[in-house]
């Protein structure tokens, strides 16, 4: 038997969730899909694929005020801004939250992130299965599948009579406690089917190419435009700088790529990655060696947002698949 | 780096009236790294520079903000004050409350204060990010250059030349003396003009410190006050000016006859000629374009079929020291000079774009300088006035004032200064050369500022008969022998019409062709008419706008002799004051490249009017963009073409703009 | 077209006349086409040619900035080089130009073969390149202009000013202030961009709309008189800021004001960095 | 779920302690020594490092860097920072006068591992504002001289005086078993001393290996020349430590900007021997 | 519109005209109201649109740049540089919502006290009647 809750059930439950959460769900934005926090069940948009973004921002915002600095009567104050309310992420595809979990283990690790613990443990993730796969998919080869459920509260799976709910966390049964839910014996529909890739000795192969021109020949083409990095659920980089305005002063970290030119720059002009090559190393290197050292998992869920929205089609699948040739022979075609 | 010292002026009550001090010093106190605060009865007195001073050594104050009167007031003071208590003049800011803020705003305190206090802020967080700042000094040629042989030049050249400075002095035609060599008489004294004249250009001809070139143009000037390069074409005049003893046989057999320009057509001249008897130097030049010999000698070259025109060559034939010389060519000089005196007169308007005076059709219809060519003893007719038509001796005369002056329908709307005074002294010449002449003057107004002017313009009406009429004539048009002139007088409201024998017009004044070529090269403003631009109108009148050139003449403006004598001397005397310094202090406030920045698009380079951009290869092969600080004047135009803000200002730099910008919000 | 690319690109590479030919081959997703650099004859077999090379490549042009380069242009592209030889980033003796003539660009994404003619396209009056030292395709008629450059620019023009900015302020609302559209533009090539500047900081770290607006608006002033309006900016922006419609409405803003097209013809200034004194601009009258 | 639910409030890691700036010295024309006095008395108390660890310090307004600390906590004389007047962080920092707030986090980083260096003969080759971080080793090493072999410091900068804690020089001179050679690239009227690059003084001197370390820091030019010295000399890789500076935001291993490959300046060094890192480096 | 509204005008005056221009009002005691913030720059073609943007990005409600007449430019062309700079800018701006009559270009002679008096005056009016900015690019309140 599953639980189950009917397409107008549904609209009843989030409409309740929305007085005790900030609902943040898929909205249609001029031509994109966008998780932004809804007023009503009506404005969210079901039928997306995968939206433009990932919903990490929700998490790890844009720009985050680590404190603010005040000073009265010449004494001077270090205050982190409250960070109360709760969220809910609905619909979260199981790559995103699978991002989640690859930022957790950076930014819970001691000494834990306030922020990001905060917003964490105060965010309920309701995930929604992948009922088809998009040609970009490949969350299975790197430890996902469409409908994983160990990275979110609740999943939802659709079938012809409404969702399937899962209930995985006791935050998800919290969530749930207003559903209407109905007991049912319903066969989940199967997951789509995603080629696959392989990863196998990827962390290895990623070591052994580190002084390889492969990545100069690949950045031939790389624009260095941090789109990659800005559209990934699990791309942590960030800066961290003062703010000063209408008297404020404030200490932000706002989300940056290591793509760009200046990230390494040292004051006085040295830049330890001049070349965008070394840049592009690093992007690869943290997501296939250094943060698999650092953490285990490889950085990467396979949303396949990257390679789609990539102007110049640098496609993670083909660079694994090159790194893994590479030493075996000489792989320059593609770059 | 930072101990910001704020000095509030209270300028007796002129500031404190308005704005309340105790507030504004107040607020200075919280802005950021301000350690000091004082205020000052008049902060420019001796009293007031000695607290500031004191402060600044006292407090070991390294940058200050004084809130007081406009910097154009006193910036220059009050950077002297720091500069004696050891900071860098540059690390003081102003900031204006008088000016634009208590002498503006009297009618309401509280705003006045209010703004009083955001200035300061402002100025605070501009002098936060001054950076001190040195002069330089540069050395100087100690030469001067004159361009143009008129009346202006030659005094100048002749003053700077006299107080112990070489100077050339560079004249386009064959001989100095420009316009007023033309002239007959001068007004209001009626001195022959050759006669106070000539002693000049002889005493230019002979002045150990003079380099004359005549025959010859300025090419190009590049560089910077103290130290500009010149080129000067010299053009060949064919005659070996070291064998030529001018004696005149040349000009005298030459077979080709041609309308000579000093006399307006009015006479004729040869192919190889002196402009006039008394020319400096009196070498004759050969005309190219009209010289047989090298007509032949294009023929030749064409290599065209038909009858070979003849070889002539009579003035090299009869030459007595055989100083014709074909092979010479012209020259390009390049001479070194420490400022330059531009001096390049006018030419007259062109009267044939008046329809109604006959577009040049009317043989009798003359120009004023044609009269003066009359007039003169060693002109075409020996000072015979006669009717160009028939060689009659005119009766009736007709001057039309205005000729292309004061006529915006021919882009002219400017008075020529010099018309209404010249036209009087034709007419008392005339009737001195023949009491039976009947002059009529048609004048729009009568301008006779000067000294003796407007005595003089008596004169003309009384002595000579001249009968005034205020009117503009409407249409000129040839009745037989007589030139039936018909125009309204104004005053009677009535119209008129006379038949005349000979009818002048008083053609305005316009600067010479080139002039405006020629202010293009020496990167110096002129106007709409291609008159060169002052400094300032009142001020500084006799300079340009590009430091180290000078002007001088009717290149600016119509002017008559003693005004134009005048701005000679004067600009010689701003040449010199440039001349007679040891060495030239750079002015620090300059752009500056930062080449990591650069990425040598220039745009910079582009912008500038000054030339002052030059490319450089970095030492990684980029070629980039570098500031030339002699020439840079700093007005910044680069930063603002520049968007990768690789380009900067000292002094007005991209931080400190936008340090005030963010002080008024931060 | 695709072999005439292949054929010269091999003769240069073989003869030593350029190091690498910048040109285009088929991306991972067997539909769309990407950048492509040839190093060897055997690599320039790869090289191919259809409406699907939206990419403007004249950028990688400055990297490679005394290296002897061949590289394949759309007519926009083209004028988009010669921009880039005028502001002297890039020599025309470095470069040997491959001239595509050009049917238009198709609006497709990633993994999805489109069929319309992208916006720029359908009033675009160039088919043939400019400037080229090969000619590949036939050449055809070049159409006569239709204005407007951009159909959105009217709808605007007709808003009121309040709803002109709420328009922007939701479009730029959404902007990462990732830098795609800076990086993909052959226009901007600051060694260090004002917004990155740190000194003097004219924008602040914030990815807030004011940050967004400033970068926004200061961006497409850099453009004006420059862009040739290729619109790689407005294709890469990951949340699909109009960016092409600022750069239009400048485009046209130049063209009428100083009668100026970027990028048509060679040793001209753009036209912010030149002036008529007696033009009328209707400011400072 | 442990880690989303701590058993004790956490503290935000981006926090700074205050600190009031107890003393500036110009050690150079562009480099000031920074004492600093932690606001809160259990925080200095407790705030305990070694030589070769570092900290950020606020400009507050403008953002914080990282920078080595140069002294010793068993000083009990405030914590020390040389800093060069090079980047809007420091230009803020060296507008600053004694009694103003700065913010201070860390201690981070790994540091030079001086309990196994005992016995050992020490060469320590600092160049310009490199020479900072080791002072505390050297002023370590002197505490307790009897511990270590010879000590020979090579300080070198661009002009005389771009030299920093040219106070100290004396007593590093005249302590025992040590050798103090100063050099500068370009002399003036007043130096007597050796005009020479830092790589051809170790050329000159020929250290040798044998029961030796080297510990260097300076510019990347000039780290990589003087290691080929070194190498030369037969000095290997696991005895030539240096300690790293790169650009940082956290300090935790987490903004991504100071790792060289897989290894974090700020969490895996500064310090490294060449052997760690040789690998990853390709201006060296 | 509230009456106790007031504007916030930035003004780049050139050095050499404008600046003493404005001078000339103040010795002239030729009173305006109190919006303006002067900012003395050598030209008005120093004036760079990213200042000028920059303090509209920081929530001025309208910025006056001001230089010698045309012809009459101390460095002789920087004012045209001006003109057609914010010519452009003003099309920018109002294109973005930022209506024309904020950003005003305008020649101001040393001698020309009187017309800058009136000038600040019938600006600041101007601008007061148009209320507050309208765009959300200003910092001030600037919605999220």
């Amino acid at each position: 038997m599953s639980q189950l809750i009917s397409r107008s059930d549904l609209t009843a439950w989030i409409n309740a969730l929305l007085a005790e959460y900030t609902v943040i769900a898929p909205t249609k934005v001029d031509s994109l899909a966008l998780y932004q926090p809804v007023k009503r069940a009506d404005d969210i948009f079901m039928d997306f694929g995968i939206t433009a973004l990932s919903p990490k921002e929700w998490l790890f915002p844009p720009t985050e005020t680590l404190f603010t600095i005040t000073t009265q009567d010449g004494t001077m104050k270090l205050e982190a801004p409250p960070l109360d309310g709760k969220n809910l992420i609905f619909a979260i595809r199981p790559c995103d939250a699978r991002g989640f979990r690859l930022l957790d283990k950076v930014f819970l690790a001691p000494p834990a992130d306030t922020h990001y613990a905060q917003r964490r443990q105060n965010t309920t993730l309701i995930g929604l299965a992948c009922s088809k796969a998009l040609p970009q998919c490949f969350c299975t080869s790197v430890g996902g599948a469409p409908n994983d459920a160990s990275d979110v509260d609740v999943l939802l799976t659709e079938v012809e009579e409404g969702y399937l709910v899962n209930i995985v966390t006791e935050k998800g049964q919290a969530a749930v406690a207003q559903a209407k839910l109905i007991e049912k014996d319903v066969t989940p529909p199967s997951p789509p089917n995603l080629k696959p890739v392989s990863t196998e000795g990827i962390v290895e192969a990623t070591l052994r190419a580190y002084n390889d021109d492969y990545w100069e020949r690949l950045a031939d083409r790389c624009t260095h435009c941090n789109v990659c990095a800005f559209v990934c659920p699990a791309c942590y980089c960030f800066d961290v700088r003062d703010h000063i305005n209408q008297g404020k002063t404030e200490r932000l970290r706002c989300w940056d790529s290591c793509q760009a030119p200046g990230f390494t720059r040292v004051a006085g002009g040295y830049t330890p990655r001049p070349t965008k090559g070394a840049r592009l190393r690093q992007r690869f290197g943290h997501k296939l060696l250094y943060y698999p050292q650092q953490y285990g998992d490889l950085l990467c869920v396979g949303c396949g947002r990257c390679i789609a929205s990539c102007p110049v089609n640098i496609d993670i699948r083909e660079v694994m698949e090159d790194l893994q040739k590479l030493g075996v022979k000489s792989v320059s075609a593609r770059a | 780096m930072a101990r910001i010292g704020v000095f509030v002026c209270h300028c007796g009550s002129n500031i404190a009236g308005t704005v309340n001090i105790a507030q504004v010093m107040a607020a200075a106190q919280t802005m950021p790294l301000v350690t000091f605060v004082a205020d000052n009865k008049y902060s420019c007195s001796e009293i007031g520079q000695t607290a500031i001073r004191e402060a600044i050594l006292k407090q070991k104050l390294e940058r200050v903000v004084i809130a007081a009167c406009s910097p154009q007031m006193h910036e220059a003071t009050f950077r002297k004050t720091v500069a004696q208590a050891g900071l860098n003049p540059y690390l003081l800011e102003i900031a204006n409350i008088r000016e634009h803020c208590s002498w503006v705003h009297s009618n309401d305190k509280a705003a006045a204060t209010k703004k009083a206090i955001e200035l300061v802020k402002m100025a605070v967080a501009k002098v936060a990010r001054h950076e001190a700042l040195f002069t330089k000094e540069i050395g100087l040629t100690k030469k001067a250059l004159v361009i143009g042989g008129g009346i202006s030049g030659i005094q100048a050249a002749l003053d700077m030349a006299n107080a112990g400075y070489p100077v050339i002095l560079v004249e386009r035609e064959p001989t100095i003396g420009g316009r007023m060599a033309q002239l007959d008489k001068t007004f209001p004294t009626l001195d022959c003009s050759s006669c106070i004249l000539t002693p000049k250009m002889v005493e230019v001809a002979q002045h150990p410190n003079i380099t004359l070139l005549t025959y010859a143009e300025v090419k190009s000037v590049r560089g910077f006050v103290g130290n500009f390069e010149v080129e000067i074409l010299q053009r060949a005049r064919k005659v070996d000016a070291s064998k030529c003893t001018s004696c005149g046989i040349c000009w005298q057999k030459c077979p080709e006859k041609i309308p000579a320009e000093f006399n307006l057509g009015l006479g004729p001249r040869a192919a190889i000629y002196t402009p006039f008897p008394q020319a400096v130097p009196n070498i004759p030049s050969i005309d190219l374009a009209h010289c047989r010999y090298i007509k032949y000698q294009e023929f030749v070259a064409r290599g065209e079929e038909g009858k070979k025109p003849p070889q002539c060559r009579i003035c090299e034939r009869l030459c007595p020291p055989q100083a014709i010389d074909w092979e010479q060519s012209d020259q390009v000089l390049v001479e070194k000079v420490g400022a330059i005196v531009v001096a390049t007169g006018y030419q007259t308007f062109d009267h044939t774009r008046y329809g109604e005076f006959g577009a040049g059709r009317y043989p009798d219809v003359i120009t004023g300088i044609q009269l003066e060519r009359l007039l003169s003893a060693s002109g075409p007719t020996e000072g015979e006035v006669v009717r160009p038509s028939d060689g009659t001796h005119p009766k009736t005369v007709v001057f039309v004032s205005c000729v292309g002056s004061r006529d915006e329908r021919m882009g002219r709307a400017y008075c020529s200064n010099v018309c209404c005074m010249y036209m009087a002294k034709q007419a008392i010449l005339l009737k001195e050369h023949d009491p039976e002449v009947q002059s009529y003057i048609f004048y729009i107004d009568i301008r006779a500022g000067g000294k003796g002017y407007e005595e003089f313009i008596r004169r003309a009406q009384e002595e000579a008969r001249a009968i005034y009429l205020r009117g503009r004539i409407s249409h000129i048009y040839q009745d037989g022998k007589k030139l039936i002139v018909r125009g309204e007088d104004s005053l009677l409201g009535r119209p008129v019409e006379i038949a005349a024998d000979l009818v002048v017009l008083a053609t305005g004044i316009e600067p010479s062709a080139g002039a405006k070529e020629l202010a293009q090269s020496l990167n110096i403003s002129y106007d709409a008419h291609g008159f060169m631009v002052e400094a300032h109108p009142k001020l500084r009148p006799v300079e340009s706008r590009t430091e180290g050139i000078f002007l001088a003449g009717t290149a600016i403006a119509p002017n008559d002799i003693p005004g134009c004598v005048a701005q000679g001397s004067a600009a010689a005397v701003k040449a010199l004051a440039v001349l007679s310094r040891p060495s030239l202090v750079s002015d620090p406030m300059v752009a500056i490249v930062d080449p990591l920045r650069c990425t040598g698009c220039f745009a910079c380079q582009r912008a500038c009017a000054f030339n002052a951009i030059d490319s450089q290869v970095t030492r990684d092969g980029k070629t980039i963009a570098v500031v030339n600080e002699s020439l840079c004047k700093g007005c910044g135009l680069c930063v603002s073409a520049c968007r990768g803000v690789a380009m900067n200002l000292k002094g007005f730099s991209q931080q400190q703009l936008l340090a005030e910008v963010n002080a008024l919000w931060r | 077209m695709n072999q005439a690319i292949r054929d010269k690109a091999k003769e240069l590479l073989a003869s030593g006349a350029v190091s690498c030919v910048i040109g285009y081959d088929v991306g991972s997703d067997g539909i769309n086409a990407r950048p492509f650099f040839a190093y060897t004859e055997e690599e320039a077999d790869g090289l191919a040619f259809d409406q699907t090379c939206t990419h403007n490549l004249v950028k990688y042009l400055i990297d490679r900035a005394g290296k002897a380069t061949a590289i394949v242009v759309k007519p926009c592209d083209a004028r988009a080089l010669t921009v880039l030889i005028n502001e002297k980033q890039v020599k025309r003796e470095e470069v040997f130009i491959i001239g595509a003539v050009c049917h238009g660009i198709i609006e497709s994404t990633w993994g999805q073969k489109g069929s319309d003619l992208q916006g720029r396209c359908q009033t675009c009056t160039q088919h043939t390149p400019l400037v080229y030292d090969l000619l590949v395709g036939e050449p055809m008629a070049e159409p006569t202009p239709k204005a407007p450059l951009d159909h959105r620019a009217a709808t605007l023009a007709n808003m009121s000013v309040a709803e002109r900015a709420a328009f922007w302020a939701e479009q730029f609302q959404r902007c990462l202030r990732c830098n795609a559209c800076r990086q993909v533009c052959p226009g901007c090539y600051c060694a260090e961009c004002f917004v990155d500047q740190l000194d003097p900081e004219w924008v602040g770290i914030r990815i807030d709309l004011p940050e967004k607006w400033l970068w926004n608006t200061i961006r497409a002033f850099h453009l004006a008189g420059r862009c040739v309006g290729c619109d790689e900016c407005q294709r890469v922006c990951p949340v699909n800021i109009p960016l092409g419609l600022l750069n239009h409405k400048l485009e046209e803003e130049v063209a009428t004001l100083f009668d100026f097209r970027p990028g048509v013809k060679a040793d001209v200034p753009a036209p912010l960095e030149t002036f008529k004194k007696d033009e009328k601009l209707g400011i400072g009258e | 779920m442990s880690l989303l639910a701590p058993e004790r409030p956490i503290t935000n890691p981006f926090l700074p302690y205050l600190a009031t700036v107890k003393g500036v010295t110009q050690l150079t024309p562009d480099i000031k020594l920074f004492n600093l006095e932690l606001d809160d008395p259990e925080v200095r108390e407790g705030f305990d490092y070694r030589p070769g660890q570092f900290a950020f310090v606020s400009a507050f307004g403008v953002g914080e860097a990282p920078f080595g600390l140069v002294s010793l906590p068993h000083w009990k004389a405030g914590v020390e920072f040389a800093l060069r007047r090079v980047g809007t962080v420091t230009r803020a920092l060296h507008d600053l006068e004694p009694g103003a707030k700065v913010g201070v986090r860390g201690p981070y980083g790994n540091y030079f591992p001086l309990e196994d260096y005992r016995g050992k003969n020490i060469l320590i080759i600092g160049g310009g504002i490199g020479m900072a971080p080791l002072r505390p080793v050297i002023r370590t090493i002197l505490e307790r001289r009897p511990d270590y072999g010879d000590l020979t410091i090579i300080n070198g900068a661009r002009s005389p005086q771009d030299l920093v804690f040219a106070d100290e020089f004396d007593s590093w001179a005249t302590a025992p078993r040590t050798r103090l050679e100063l050099t500068v690239d370009r002399g003036d009227d007043n130096w007597s001393g050796q005009v020479a690059l830092i790589p051809s003084v170790v050329q000159e001197l020929k250290p040798s290996p044998a029961n030796a370390v080297a510990i260097l820091c300076g510019p990347p030019i000039m780290i990589k020349f003087t290691l080929a010295r070194l190498k030369e000399l037969c000095f290997a890789d696991a005895q030539i430590v240096t300690t790293l500076e790169a650009k940082m935001k956290c300090g935790m291993g987490r903004c991504m900007r100071c790792n060289i490959g897989d290894k974090f300046v700020c969490a895996d060094g500064p310090v490294f021997t060449f052997e760690q890192i040789s690998h990853l480096l390709e201006p060296f | 519109m509230a009456l106790d509204y007031q504007p916030k005008i930035v003004g780049f005056l050139c050095n050499w005209c404008s600046y003493a221009g404005a001078d000339m009002a103040g010795t002239s005691r030729l009173t305006y109201p109190p919006n303006i913030r002067i900012i003395r720059v050598p030209c008005s073609g120093r004036v760079d649109a990213t200042l000028v943007t920059k303090c509209f990005q920081q929530g001025a409600d309208a910025v006056l740049v001001a230089g010698c007449h045309p012809g009459e430019c101390h460095y002789s062309e920087g004012n045209y540089h001006a003109r057609r700079r914010f010519t452009v800018l003003r099309e920018l701006l109002s294109f973005l919502g930022i209506e024309k009559d904020r950003l005003r270009l305008e020649w101001v002679s040393a001698a020309e006290g009187k017309k800058f008096s009136q000038l600040v005056s019938e600006f600041s009016a101007e601008i007061a009647h148009l209320g507050p900015r309208k765009d959300n690019g200003k910092a001030a309140g600037g919605s999220l």
